[in-house]
């Protein structure tokens, strides 16, 4: 190792429009190192990344790359410096192949053919140095976001890139699939090559970086080594408060089941089946979760539970069967039912993000009398809940004036949740409430949903994050390819027995859990493949 | 002054309404008088056209196009001073005194030169190629049939539309498709009554080596040697005439035929050599025969209906 | 974010547009020999400055009201409806069979059932393509661009064939009976002087504005407007709130095509009297600019109607009294279309930058704002 | 029907299909890249327009092919000026130049030529004529086969084979070469495009040149090889059925090759047999010019079902709001 650090940033700002996002920004990156960056929503890190790969121009500072001075007016020169980056939301083509996203941009002269067949030898390769397997014949659409991410990190490894940055890498990955990006993170560095993650998750940082900035508010307030520090340290620098990292709930009391789930089976669109005789109950009082990898079938389960899909089957709500087919099989028939449905997809789903605050707390909710009777909406009406509900929520700006798309994602998210738990449902459906949501708001999130548990409502929660669902569920269900593997009370279960049940194991082989479920994720990659051919 | 409101098909339509022109050009070159003219380009500037040369004392005002007649009747009591020629419309001459309808028997001009297309063509099979389908074209195609049958009752005569809408005016490619299909089946005179559309059809008589029959104005000219005649409708004369009267116009209900050589077949330098003298002969008896009374030629429009063709 | 005021973005830049595409007009006209000046007074005198030059202004404003309005609410589905024309047509052949085959006492009572066919045939006519884009994903685009070359056959065969008058010429209905005959702006307004003498304005123009207030009201103001717009912003959303894809594509697109049908109220009852043959005239593809320049809002698509209104009548005015070629009005109509809807940017970004240095230059740089502020 | 009027008719089908081939893969090119291109009936137009205005004063209609792609070319630079670099609405540019081209075209032809917007019929040299393929003649009696290569394969214009050659070019540019690789990706994400180095600025007028050029043949096609010089709107709304042709053929070039020979053949269908007798009664010209339009409604109903445009089309990329 040089002192010379491999990036070191002066005085960066970066402004869009009146927004601030970064301010005198300076930081070193050392070498053959793993940084981490946290910081709270908007707090500026991914603005930060992008101006150094040449996405975002500076509005002042200076960048030097291995000691030198270097211009990055756009990707192509960062690319020439050697940098590389995986961005939060992947820049793939979705309906290109592995391969030809790879050489996208980095083709060797006119043909495609030398190109790709170059590239499947260094993919080859590359796979088999790093552990970074994927069908290089594959459609991206096709892939779980797992291995989508690894032809990020492959386009960039091809670009022989020596400075990796990943913005918010594990957000989308199951524990078994983060656990084996750091360990591809962990060989590339022992390479030599540096790597910055951004990350929302301080478990992470503590787990695998060398050295950890904090960002906020546009500003970089510490820059620490991770050994010297701890997650309750950081999460204050963070947020700038204390926060509290666990969720924090009475025990359950569980009541009479409200919603009856028996041999509920979905087939999609182009024919799979999604859902195999799924069976369940969710009692007044308690929180389900549902655990899982994604892509095994939860996603489905609140789909047709929320009316947005059709399947067979049957679903009691207080005993009354509901129907899963027809015209009444639909979202707005499910509220009025009281089933709310906080959905995975807030921006696609959740909310119209060109629409207003105040327009998007009615949403699904738009036939309610108490927003106007006749065949006119009552806007004022609409205004007054909305505001009383972004203050509640503590929704920031809680301005209902503002489109949904220009409210961070946690707030955002805060807007959803306003909006089904104000409700009071009796049953909730919720899918990744905290994806992409940072500490703070994680807390408030958690907070409110444990509340309307104890105002004695059937909460069914989907995440992939062991962690939440551990903290949150009052019982877990495990799915895999569409069933339910297994029931298990949290406090008689852990991460590595629940990683089994996720991988489609029932008794426990020798070994580690997550071994297995890698072994049985790539099983399932192999059967889709096949499935596509 | 004059004025002259064309139709919708614009001034330069290399037929009708150019033809219009032409007499209005004439007229202000012999006299030396001055006119006004426009091309519209929505129905509703119909009226306004007229309401405006009228009301800024424009005398007479001519219009062409049968589209006028119903808005002439609307405008005409409101300018009891000014004098309006519907060319091709009919308007009351009892409701309306300060109105002149001119009216061309299109079909006698058709009639003659469907025979000399009937004597000229060695298959038996000529053609017709329509703009858009509308009774004044109708009433072209049927004179023209008429001729044909005149001179051989067993000829065949395949009659087309370009299409059904306004465009149907103004697609050459369509009509070279057109007159290529019916050389394919047999065609070797084509007849075409159909604005723009038509150069595209004489343009591929010429190209394929057939003979091809041109309207409304001389259109010979083109292509020399391979357009058999042009069905004359003489809108330059009547315009001409129009203008000439100036104020004094006498109004009423004149209409163009044969006898006031109105409508004719086109013979000059460029054509004289495929119009024999036998076939001119026959033409001019028939001509004769027409205008004594001898010969009635079919009018499509007076019944919606004609005799030697189906529509 | 670096905004101008609402006002300059919603009247500069419209106003700047405009006048880029007026030089360049002049330059087009200097270019063909004539003087740009006395053309555009011209324009203006026969198109503002008297009252029967409203009257025709107005009357064509209408027809792109409809239209342009038929276009917006599809649009806020977020469907292309390149139909209007054929919709246009079919909603006018309602009218007229309305008008002439129906013994109406009186013009009003006739002006309501003529609304309600021209409207039904219009809606009729867009139901194929919105049932077909709904249920079997066939592009409206291309569907509506068949629809009207289909509308155009039937309409050239109806009058041809069936409703011309025996013997008649033109291939247009017979003249509607006096009781159905709407008052124009003269008879409304003239008290027997020369107001308004002539022109084709006529109480249709009302129904137009009604129909702007009703969109408004429909769009922004009913839940089915709530619905259409989120719809139209997102099919998932939409799914996931209940709404249902083919509900409102039938629904948004039947609104559409009876808007594009009471156009033939203008025309067909209002001025013609009569059915003619092609009573639309393109103003089904005016109201697809009509209503991009109006962004798809009743009052833009209002004041856009009657700029192109202007244009038509500034332009009839031109033709009459010098001889620039009508071709002239397409190309002015064209250069307003790109700078006033498409290059718009072109003279936002410049007057941006200049808003953003004059708050510079006036105040302290605002506070820097953050999320958590 | 005979051979012989089969062969009429697929004669006809070609010709009438050419124009609509090269302007809807002159679509293909711009929306693939992201760009809708609802001006191809007005680019058509303009080419048409100059390629048969220079073909007539200069005699060559090689050069006027030239003028019609330059014109055609400085239409497609105004739609990337708006749609790209202004991020304006794409189809309001396409609506505009339709009618710019409209009205340029005819007011311009009576300035120069004075013939009431046309130009003057063009003479042999001005105009592309018919090739003969090699033994055309020789083959000729050969049953089936040689009418078949003399009168439908033999005996067409240059650019016919020059639109067909453009189907397989079209096809291996785009799937074959970086170019094409690129261009395919930043009609679908051109974010992707953008972070991997590439300028989407660039490609997307490079798209639109492509589309320029090609709506230059077509012009050049209808103007100079099918008839001999420029008639007002000559191209008679080609260019809307090309553009459905497009989404018919759901943005690929050997769709585009049969979409464009099915709506030819209906067309050539609909032209030959007007007014077809049932005996009962008689088909209207109506019915059989509203044809084709009925016809490809009802594919599209039932056969063809939904198109998925390339993602990114129609919007404007945007990096910082
Ligand atoms: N393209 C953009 N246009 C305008 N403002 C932007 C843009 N991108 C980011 N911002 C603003 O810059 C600020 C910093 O955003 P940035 O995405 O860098 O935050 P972040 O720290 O990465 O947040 P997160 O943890 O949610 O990813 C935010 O307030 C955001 O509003
Ligand atoms: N177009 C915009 N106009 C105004 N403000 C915006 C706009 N886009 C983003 N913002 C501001 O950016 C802030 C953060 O938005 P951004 O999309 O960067 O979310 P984020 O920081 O990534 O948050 P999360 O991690 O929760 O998704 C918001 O507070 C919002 O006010
Ligand atoms: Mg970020
Ligand atoms: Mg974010």
């Amino acid at each position: 190792m040089t002192d010379t650090p491999a990036i070191e940033l002066k005085g960066i700002s970066k402004a869009f429009g009146p927004v601030q996002a970064n301010k005198d920004i300076s930081i070193r990156v050392m070498p053959g190192t793993i940084h981490g960056i946290i910081g709270e929503n908007g707090a500026g890190k991914s603005t930060l990344m992008s101006i150094l790969y040449g996405f975002y121009k500076a509005d002042a500072g200076e960048i030097f790359i291995g000691g030198r001075k270097t211009e990055i007016p756009d990707s192509q020169a960062a690319i020439r410096a050697g940098i590389g980056m995986v961005f939060q939301h992947f820049k793939l083509v979705q309906n290109f192949t592995v391969l030809e996203n790879v050489i996208l941009g980095a083709e060797e002269g006119g043909l495609l053919r030398p190109s790709l067949s170059k590239a499947r030898g260094v993919l080859k390769k590359l796979a088999d140095d790093y552990e970074l397997r994927v069908d290089p014949n594959a459609l991206i659409e096709d892939l779980s976001v797992g291995h989508q991410q690894r032809v990020e990190i492959l386009k960039a490894l091809y670009r022989e890139a020596d400075i990796l940055i990943l913005d918010e890498p594990t957000g989308v990955l199951t524990p078994a699939e983060a656990d084996h990006l750091f360990r591809i993170l962990r060989g590339l560095r022992d390479e030599g090559k540096t790597i910055v993650l951004i990350t929302h998750k301080l478990r992470e940082i503590m787990e695998i970086t060398d050295t950890v900035s904090v960002m906020r508010r546009g500003e970089m307030v510490a820059t620490v080594e991770t050994a010297r520090s701890n997650p309750s340290e950081l999460a204050e620098l963070m947020v700038g408060r204390k926060v509290l990292l666990r969720v924090d709930k009475a025990p359950a009391q569980p009541g009479r089941p409200i919603l009856e789930i028996e041999n509920l089976s979905h087939t999609d669109a182009s024919g799979v089946q999604r859902l195999r005789d799924v069976s369940l109950t969710v009692r007044a009082g308690e929180i389900v979760g549902i655990a899982g990898v994604s892509g095994n079938g939860q996603s489905e389960l609140l789909e047709v539970l929320g009316g947005m899909a059709t399947a067979t089957g049957s679903v009691r709500l207080n005993g009354h069967e509901i129907p899963l087919t027809g015209r009444k099989a639909d979202g707005k028939t499910r509220r009025a039912q009281g089933i709310a449905h906080v959905p995975e997809d807030r921006q696609h789903e959740g909310l119209i993000m060109r629409f207003h605050a105040w327009e998007n707390i009615a949403f699904g909710y738009h036939h309610d009398d108490r927003y106007g009777r006749g065949t006119l909406m009552d806007n004022v009406a609409l205004r007054r809940d909305a505001e009383d509900k972004m203050k509640r929520y503590d929704v920031r700006p809680p301005d209902p004036w503002l489109e949904a798309r220009n409210f961070s994602g946690g707030n955002q998210q805060k807007i959803v949740l306003a909006r089904e738990i104000e409700r009071d449902p009796e049953v909730l459906l919720v899918g990744q409430p905290t994806r992409g949501v940072d500490i703070g708001a994680i807390e408030f999130i958690h907070q409110e949903i444990v509340r309307l548990r104890d105002k004695g409502k059937a909460i069914l929660l989907v995440s992939v994050e062991l962690d939440e669902i551990l903290g949150l569920a009052d019982r877990i269900a495990v799915m895999f390819d569409g069933r339910i593997m297994g029931e298990r009370l949290p406090s008689e279960t852990d991460q590595r027995e629940l990683g089994l049940l996720m991988a489609g194991v029932t008794e426990a082989p020798a070994g580690s859990g997550l071994d297995a479920v890698e072994e049985s994720l790539r099983d399932k990659e192999r059967r889709e493949a096949a499935r596509h051919d | 002054d004059p004025a002259l409101i064309y139709d919708l098909g614009g001034k330069f339509d290399k037929s009708f309404n150019e033809a219009a022109f032409n007499g209005a050009q004439r007229w202000a070159e012999e006299t030396g008088g001055e006119f006004r003219d426009i091309e519209i380009q929505s129905e509703a500037q119909r009226e306004q056209a007229l309401r405006r040369f009228a009301e800024n004392g424009f005398n007479p005002v001519v219009t062409t196009g049968f589209s006028y007649s119903t808005i002439i009747a609307n405008v005409a009591p409101d300018y009891p001073d000014t004098k309006f020629v519907t060319i091709d419309g009919y308007v009351d001459p009892e409701a309306h005194p300060n109105v002149l309808s001119i009216l061309f028997s299109e079909h006698e001009g058709s009639f003659l030169v469907g025979m000399l297309a009937a004597m000229a063509s060695e298959s038996g099979t000529v053609g017709f190629v329509g703009g858009m389908d509308i009774p004044l074209i109708r009433k072209f195609a049927c004179g023209y049939a008429q001729g044909v049958k005149a001179v051989n009752a067993d000829a065949t005569i395949i009659s087309n539309m370009t299409g059904t809408t306004p465009a149907a005016w103004n697609d050459p490619v369509k009509g070279s498709e057109l007159a290529k299909a019916q050389i394919s089946q047999g065609a070797d005179v084509i007849f075409a009554a159909a604005g723009g559309t038509g150069l595209g059809v004489l343009q591929t008589a010429a190209d394929e080596g057939i003979l091809s029959i041109g309207v409304d104005s001389n259109q010979n000219y083109l292509h020399p040697g391979s357009v058999l005649t042009s069905m004359l409708k003489r809108v330059d004369v009547a315009v001409y005439e129009a203008m000439s009267a100036g104020e004094e116009l006498e109004t009423g209900v004149q209409v163009l035929g044969l006898a006031e050589e109105g409508v004719g077949y086109a013979l000059d330098e460029n054509n004289a050599e495929l119009i024999g003298d036998e076939m001119q002969a026959a033409v001019n008896e028939a001509q004769a025969k027409i205008i004594d009374g001898e010969i009635t030629v079919h009018d499509y429009t007076s019944d919606d209906s004609c005799p030697a063709l189906t529509f | 974010m670096n905004r101008m005021p609402a006002w300059a973005d919603a009247v500069l830049v419209p106003l700047i547009s405009i006048l880029l595409a007026a030089i360049l007009s002049a330059l087009v006209i200097l270019a063909i020999g004539e003087n740009p000046v006395a053309a555009f007074s011209l324009m203006v005198e026969g198109a503002l400055m008297r009252s029967t030059g409203w009257g025709y202004t107005l009357y064509y404003a209408t027809n792109f009201t409809f239209t342009g309005l038929a276009v917006a609410v599809a649009f806020h589905a977020r469907m292309f409806n390149i139909g209007g024309e054929g919709q246009a047509m079919i909603g006018g052949l309602g009218v007229a069979l309305v008008a002439l085959y129906i013994p109406w006492p009186h013009w009003t009572l006739a002006l309501a059932g003529a609304t309600l066919a021209g409207g039904l045939f219009g809606a009729a006519w867009a139901f194929i393509p919105a049932w077909l884009q709904a249920t079997r994903g066939s592009h409206i685009v291309i569907t509506t661009i068949m629809f009207n070359f289909i509308a155009a056959a039937l309409l050239n065969y109806v009058l041809v064939n069936l409703m011309r008058p025996v013997g008649a010429m033109e291939p247009a209905s017979a003249t509607f009976p006096p009781a159905t005959h709407l008052p124009t702006f003269q008879d409304m307004f003239a008290f027997g002087g020369t107001l308004f003498r002539g022109s084709p304005a006529n109480v249709t123009f009302f129904l137009a504005v009604l129909a702007c207030i009703a969109v408004w009201l429909l769009i922004w103001r009913t839940r089915l407007g709530y619905e259409i717009r989120a719809f139209g912003h997102s099919d998932t959303a939409a799914r996931y709130a209940g709404i249902s894809t083919v509900r409102i594509t039938v629904l948004a697109m039947l609104i559409s095509g009876a808007l594009a049908g009471l156009m033939g109220l203008n025309t067909t009852m209002g001025e013609a009297e009569r059915l003619v043959l092609n009573a639309t005239e393109g103003a089904g593809f005016i109201g697809i600019a009509v209503a991009l320049m109006g962004r798809s809002h009743p009052v833009g698509v209002f004041l856009a109607a009657l700029l192109f209104g202007f244009l038509y009548q500034g332009g009839a005015e031109l033709a009459l009294w010098t001889d620039i070629p009508r071709e002239l009005i397409t190309v002015i109509q064209a250069l307003v279309i790109l700078f006033t809807g498409a290059l718009d940017n072109m003279v936002r970004m410049p007057l941006e930058a200049m808003f953003g240095a004059l708050r510079a230059r006036r105040g302290p740089k605002p506070k820097p704002t953050s999320p958590r502020d | 029907m005979d051979l012989a009027t089969i062969l009429q008719v697929l004669d006809s089908t070609v010709r009438l299909a050419i124009p609509l081939l090269l302007a809807c893969l002159a679509g293909l090119f711009s929306e693939r890249s992201g760009i809708i291109d609802i001006g191809l009936e007005g680019k058509m137009l303009i080419a048409a327009f100059f390629s048969a205005a220079v073909a007539f004063a200069t005699g060559s209609v090689w050069l006027g092919m030239l003028a019609g792609i330059a014109a055609s070319m400085v239409l497609s630079a105004i739609h990337g000026l708006a749609s790209i670099t202004f991020r304006g609405n794409q189809l309001i540019s396409g609506v505009a130049l339709n009618f710019l081209a409209s009205g340029l075209t005819v007011m311009i032809a009576q300035v120069w030529f004075s013939e009431g917007g046309r130009t003057p019929s063009l003479m042999t040299g001005g105009r592309f004529s018919d090739i003969a393929l090699p033994f055309a003649e020789t083959l000729r009696p050969i049953p089936v086969l040689g009418p078949i290569y003399a009168e439908l394969i033999s005996g067409h214009s240059i650019l016919v084979y020059v639109g067909f050659l453009m189907v397989p070019l079209t096809w291996w540019v785009l799937q074959r070469t970086r170019f094409g690789l690129r261009l395919r990706a930043v009609g679908e994400a051109p974010e992707a495009v953008d972070t991997a180095g590439v300028s989407v600025a660039g490609l997307r007028f490079a798209a639109l040149a492509i589309a320029g050029l090609l709506c230059g043949l077509a012009g050049a096609y209808l103007a100079t090889g099918l008839q001999a010089g420029f008639v007002r709107e000559m191209t008679a709304g080609r260019g809307y059925i090309a553009l459905a042709a497009l989404i018919f053929a759901k943005w690929r070039p050997w769709y585009a090759l049969g979409a464009c020979l099915l709506f030819g053949f209906l067309q050539a269908i609909a032209l030959r047999y007007q007014n077809i007798d049932l005996g009962a009664f008689t088909v209207p010209v109506q019915v059989m010019d509203a044809l084709p339009y009925i016809l490809t409604v009802v594919i599209l109903a039932g056969f063809v079902g939904k198109a998925i445009p390339p993602r990114a089309g129609g919007q404007p990329y945007v990096k910082e709001r």
